[in-house]
């Protein structure tokens, strides 16, 4: 007997619980040629802003020991492309995606989140709490407690659609930032992004990237995000998204036990487009092996 | 477009760290353009993550091509030491290719200018065999001779053939940029277009020769890839209309479109 | 002719850039009888605190992509013990030896630097801020500009030996703090501890290790410690030790390029305890290859 | 004591997932005690960076040494596939050994009880070689016939041999502890002394018949290590005076010094 592998967040049922990470997938069509997207829990986007980014200059990506560095600077088309370019594909899959947006302002977060609430299909929107909040100087609008709660409130304002905060990494203690989350009333709590690093490239004694530095993705950062699920998953009832470094089914259960409702993979869909799908399989064939019958069993099991 | 293990049916040092490597898939074979590349995975250790981007070399026939790569780094080394028999992971072919002229009539008429950067040759071949049908004049450069590759199976398909080495080790000591300087003071042909592939200093200096003597010319770009596949954005270059994905809207663009003051 | 490897850290000066890490040589008796001593550039000793620590329930070690978790707990045998039975090996060493010192209380930390002053041979006092600072529920020292100066500010006042604050990675922003090691006259800064990290053990569904989350280091970590390198060494002069996932004279030298003045080794003694020695010798082989006569003119290169 | 590149001799299966590793080393043939282990790097990969604790099995001769192992992870399925001829790098002999009788009278008139659980006979086999003088009497536990090894080795020392599995496939069905408990009833030797290894519940289990019955028992525990020579404390278990360090004031430690309640 096959066991049940569809989760919920909040109001959102999956199929299964394996979500493509933003800016992992792009807008779903290129990478449609190598997977089957209506065998996947759900699709995230890759980033949009309001005005369309060209991004960082080349390289953009390093590969490291367990992991890769990606400095590819939000490149994308601003908000108006996608609508117009991007969404009718998204629209025509049959699983639920989601738009991540950023912003340079609370406000602008707010006004992206006006237009896409104008357009139908879509199940949720992901704040990518990542990037630098202008107000503030250099700091990242995820890293303090009432910005992103501020932020979350004015975007809850002006649309219906359910909410994603998406966390960064870089905090002195993540469960400050999740309770934000909870009291802001955020539908679900994605984490985590990639952590700041860099290489310097010997032949040269300078930095390797294009933009000096990046993040840090793939198999290195797992032990670091499962203890961020684990730690979050303790002290709010939010669903979780769990990310980082999953590249298996193992991963996945990793997380999955730790707190998290679903997960995203990000590097794992760079190296093999088709590695939801196995991933998925082998979450399944645990399951089977355990003789478990369904995958909600699992989340959250190791904080008992 | 599925993925696929492929085998290998043999995989030899053609020279000093130089590697050909014959892979058995119809597939491919029978679905691939000139300029088009694999996506290889060389190794399942996760400090070597990422595929790597090889051309496809050579159609041998409608079951078999070749790959021809260089050993640099940890990948191509990996890749060195695999065995006849074994199957690697490929994505492919990916990209867009180089544009051919389009009808025989066309081919015939072309004169068909190659530039190779070392190994920058690996899709030439390819490209030199979908246009038996035309002049081929190969410009071929290296550091040292023991690099100039393929000269011999140019010669077979009748190309005439220009070396350069920078150590003056054969043919003409320099760059092969300036090698083709010169002969295009002589070269006369109304129809020629010139296909390149190399460093990308190179690549800078044979758009400027091609612009001054206002002949086509379609470049082939290196860059470190991720996905290869157009969704990661990791790989672009500068073009007059912003970054471009080399390994979805290239690897070949036409040195016009490069917005080559900011590479 | 061999290039000069030597090095200084403000007044102390080192035979070559090799630190041998804090908790991963003990206090040198027995890696002495695997590494000769007194060829490395200087040795930091295990954390001692006022009163002895039993550490945490095994197991204390996980082996995971890149690097290994762990969850000492801080295990050392307190600082009277330490004086009596551990400084006499210590000080018949040819080389530098600091003293890592934690407390709960900024007053324990200068209560620990008083008992050490009155010691002799001791080149620097690290202070791992990476502990919880108990009057402040669970933050950790290093994680508030102020506590860490004030932490300074107070061990300075009661000795006159050189000190080092050792920074946590768990931070917004790791400039803030190194701000405030600067203001406060710190002589030198190091840096990462380890990053909080977990692993779940899928056989049981639970945590895997007896402390539950423990500590990542070794090569996963590499890229984000230089990053942290990389920007502290841009706004701050005061000598760097750089840590976190050195194997080799490669890594190393990154490290110097990015700002450090010496680097420590920490996984890299567990799994072969002369590991130091290979490690300098490639820094040697490095300088050879480039022809370049000091070491002194790599330090912050790739900042220029 | 310097680390070592060592030659293995040879490595083979000797029962499905166990293996018997050869290996040529003077410096610990000559140099080792029964209890003692060496700690080796089983890969080069940094996904497997830690070193692996194997007991010294036997001392073949004055330059060769033998491991017995079962293959339960990572590190030991990558020892599995060395190959006869490779070197790997080991520390060692690392540890304390199990403490013997002193003098040849005393060896002489102990009777040695030595306990196995599974994989736990690996170091016992040396100690027999060592203690040859005395009566033996091995009691040996396994899940299942199979895994029942080195019976032949110690019958050639003229031990007396007990056998329990837990599937009752060989000899008594069940635990070793109540194997060895039922047979503690008749045997009755004022000089016996208890020698165990296994897993850390067999461990307790004869800890407390050792105790019941007044015999001294010395236990070798397994703990997962870091640095393996006493540096990290890592692999620390809990003993009446606090944690104890396995790789450095163990692998071997008297029954009576555990603190077995919190184990
Ligand atoms: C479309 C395309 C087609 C190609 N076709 C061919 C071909 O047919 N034959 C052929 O030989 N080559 C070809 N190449 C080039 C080939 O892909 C590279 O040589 C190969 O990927 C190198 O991989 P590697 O692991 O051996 O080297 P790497 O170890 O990856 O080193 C290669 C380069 O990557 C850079 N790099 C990556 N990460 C880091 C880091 N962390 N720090 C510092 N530097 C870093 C450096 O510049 C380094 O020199 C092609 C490239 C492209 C884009
Ligand atoms: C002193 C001593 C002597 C020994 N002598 C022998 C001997 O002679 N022969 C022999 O066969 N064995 C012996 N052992 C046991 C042997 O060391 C282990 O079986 C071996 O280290 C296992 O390594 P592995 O990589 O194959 O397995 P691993 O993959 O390391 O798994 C082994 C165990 O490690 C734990 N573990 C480690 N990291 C993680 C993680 N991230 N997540 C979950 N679990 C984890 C788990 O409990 C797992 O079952 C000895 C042990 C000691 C301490
Ligand atoms: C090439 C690349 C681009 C990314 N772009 C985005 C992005 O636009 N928005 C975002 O929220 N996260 C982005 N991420 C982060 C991933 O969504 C994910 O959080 C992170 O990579 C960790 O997961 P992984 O280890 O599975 O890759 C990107 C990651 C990579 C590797
Ligand atoms: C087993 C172990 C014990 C450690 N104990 C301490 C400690 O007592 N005090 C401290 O400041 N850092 C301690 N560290 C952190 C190291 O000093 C070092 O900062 C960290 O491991 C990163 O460097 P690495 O990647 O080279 O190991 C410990 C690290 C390990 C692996
Ligand atoms: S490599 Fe990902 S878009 Fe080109
Ligand atoms: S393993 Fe490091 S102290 Fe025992």
């Amino acid at each position: 007997m096959k066991p049940d592998i569809s989760v919920k967040l909040c109001s959102i049922k999956l199929q299964n619980p394996i979500i493509l990470a933003s800016g992992t997938c792009g807008f779903g069509e290129e990478i449609a040629k190598f997977l089957n997207l209506n065998k996947v829990g759900a699709l995230i986007t890759k980033t949009i802003t309001l005005k369309p980014k060209e991004g960082n200059p080349p390289p953009r990506i390093a590969e490291v020991e367990g992991g890769i560095i990606n400095s590819i600077g939000l490149e994308n088309p601003g908000i108006k492309s996608f609508v117009k370019d991007k969404l009718p594909f998204l629209r025509k899959l049959k699983i639920p995606f989601f738009v991540s947006i950023s912003g340079e302002t609370e406000d602008e977060f707010a006004e992206l989140a006006k237009i896409l609430d104008k357009e139908k299909n879509i199940s949720a929107i992901e704040l990518n709490l990542s990037c630098p909040n202008l107000k503030q100087g250099k700091n990242l609008f995820g890293q303090d407690p009432k910005i992103t709660y501020e932020t979350i409130k004015k975007v809850k304002e002006v649309t219906s659609i359910p909410i994603i905060a998406k966390l960064t990494p870089q905090v002195k203690d993540i469960t400050e930032i999740a309770l934000a989350c909870h009291k802001a009333n955020c539908d679900i709590i994605s984490l985590i992004n990639t952590i700041p690093a860099m290489v310097i490239d010997l032949r040269t004694g300078k930095p390797f990237l294009g933009g000096i530095s990046g993040g840090l993705s793939g198999p290195a950062i797992k032990t670091v995000a499962l203890k961020m699920v684990y730690d979050v998953a303790k002290v709010v009832d939010t669903p979780i998204i769990g990310c980082g470094g999953i590249m298996n089914g193992k991963d996945a259960v990793e997380f999955i036990l730790a707190g998290a409702s679903a997960v995203s993979v990000g590097t794992a869909n760079l190296i093999s487009p088709d590695s939801a799908q196995k991933t998925t399989e082998e979450i399944e064939n645990y399951l089977i092996q355990r003789k478990i019958n369904s995958v909600k069993k699992l989340i959250g099991k190791s904080l008992d | 477009m599925p993925l696929r293990q492929i085998l290998i049916l043999n995989n030899k040092e053609i020279t000093s760290g130089y590697f050909l490597m014959k892979l058995s898939s119809p597939r491919i074979a029978q679905n691939t353009l000139p300029g088009q590349f694999l996506h290889i995975k060389c190794s399942t250790n996760n400090n070597l993550l990422l595929r790597r981007p090889l051309s496809i070399h050579r159609v041998i026939n409608k079951d078999t091509i070749e790959i021809l790569y260089k050993v640099v780094g940890k990948g191509t080394l990996c890749l060195s030491k695999k065995k006849k028999g074994e199957k690697i992971d490929c994505i492919g072919p990916l990209g867009n290719g180089f544009q051919l002229p389009k009808t025989d009539n066309q081919k015939h008429k072309t004169e068909i200018i190659l530039v190779a950067g070392g190994i920058g040759i690996a899709p030439l071949i390819f490209l030199s065999q979908e246009l038996a049908k035309s002049r081929i004049v190969a410009f071929l450069g290296a550091k040292t001779k023991d690099e100039i590759l393929c000269a011999k199976e140019l010669k077979n398909m009748n190309a005439e053939i220009h070396v350069s080495t920078e150590d003056g080790s054969l043919g003409y000591k320099g760059l092969v940029s300036n090698l083709l300087k010169n002969k295009l003071l002589t070269l006369n042909s109304k129809l020629s277009i010139i296909y390149a592939c190399g460093p990308k200093g190179m690549l800078k200096e044979i758009a400027l020769l091609s612009k001054e003597h206002q002949i086509p010319c379609q470049v082939s770009f290196e860059q470190f890839m991720g996905c290869g596949i157009g969704i990661c954005n990791a790989c672009v270059i500068r073009t007059k209309q912003g970054y471009k994905r080399v390994c979805k809207d290239g690897p070949v663009f036409d040195a016009e479109e490069i917005d080559w003051e900011k590479i």
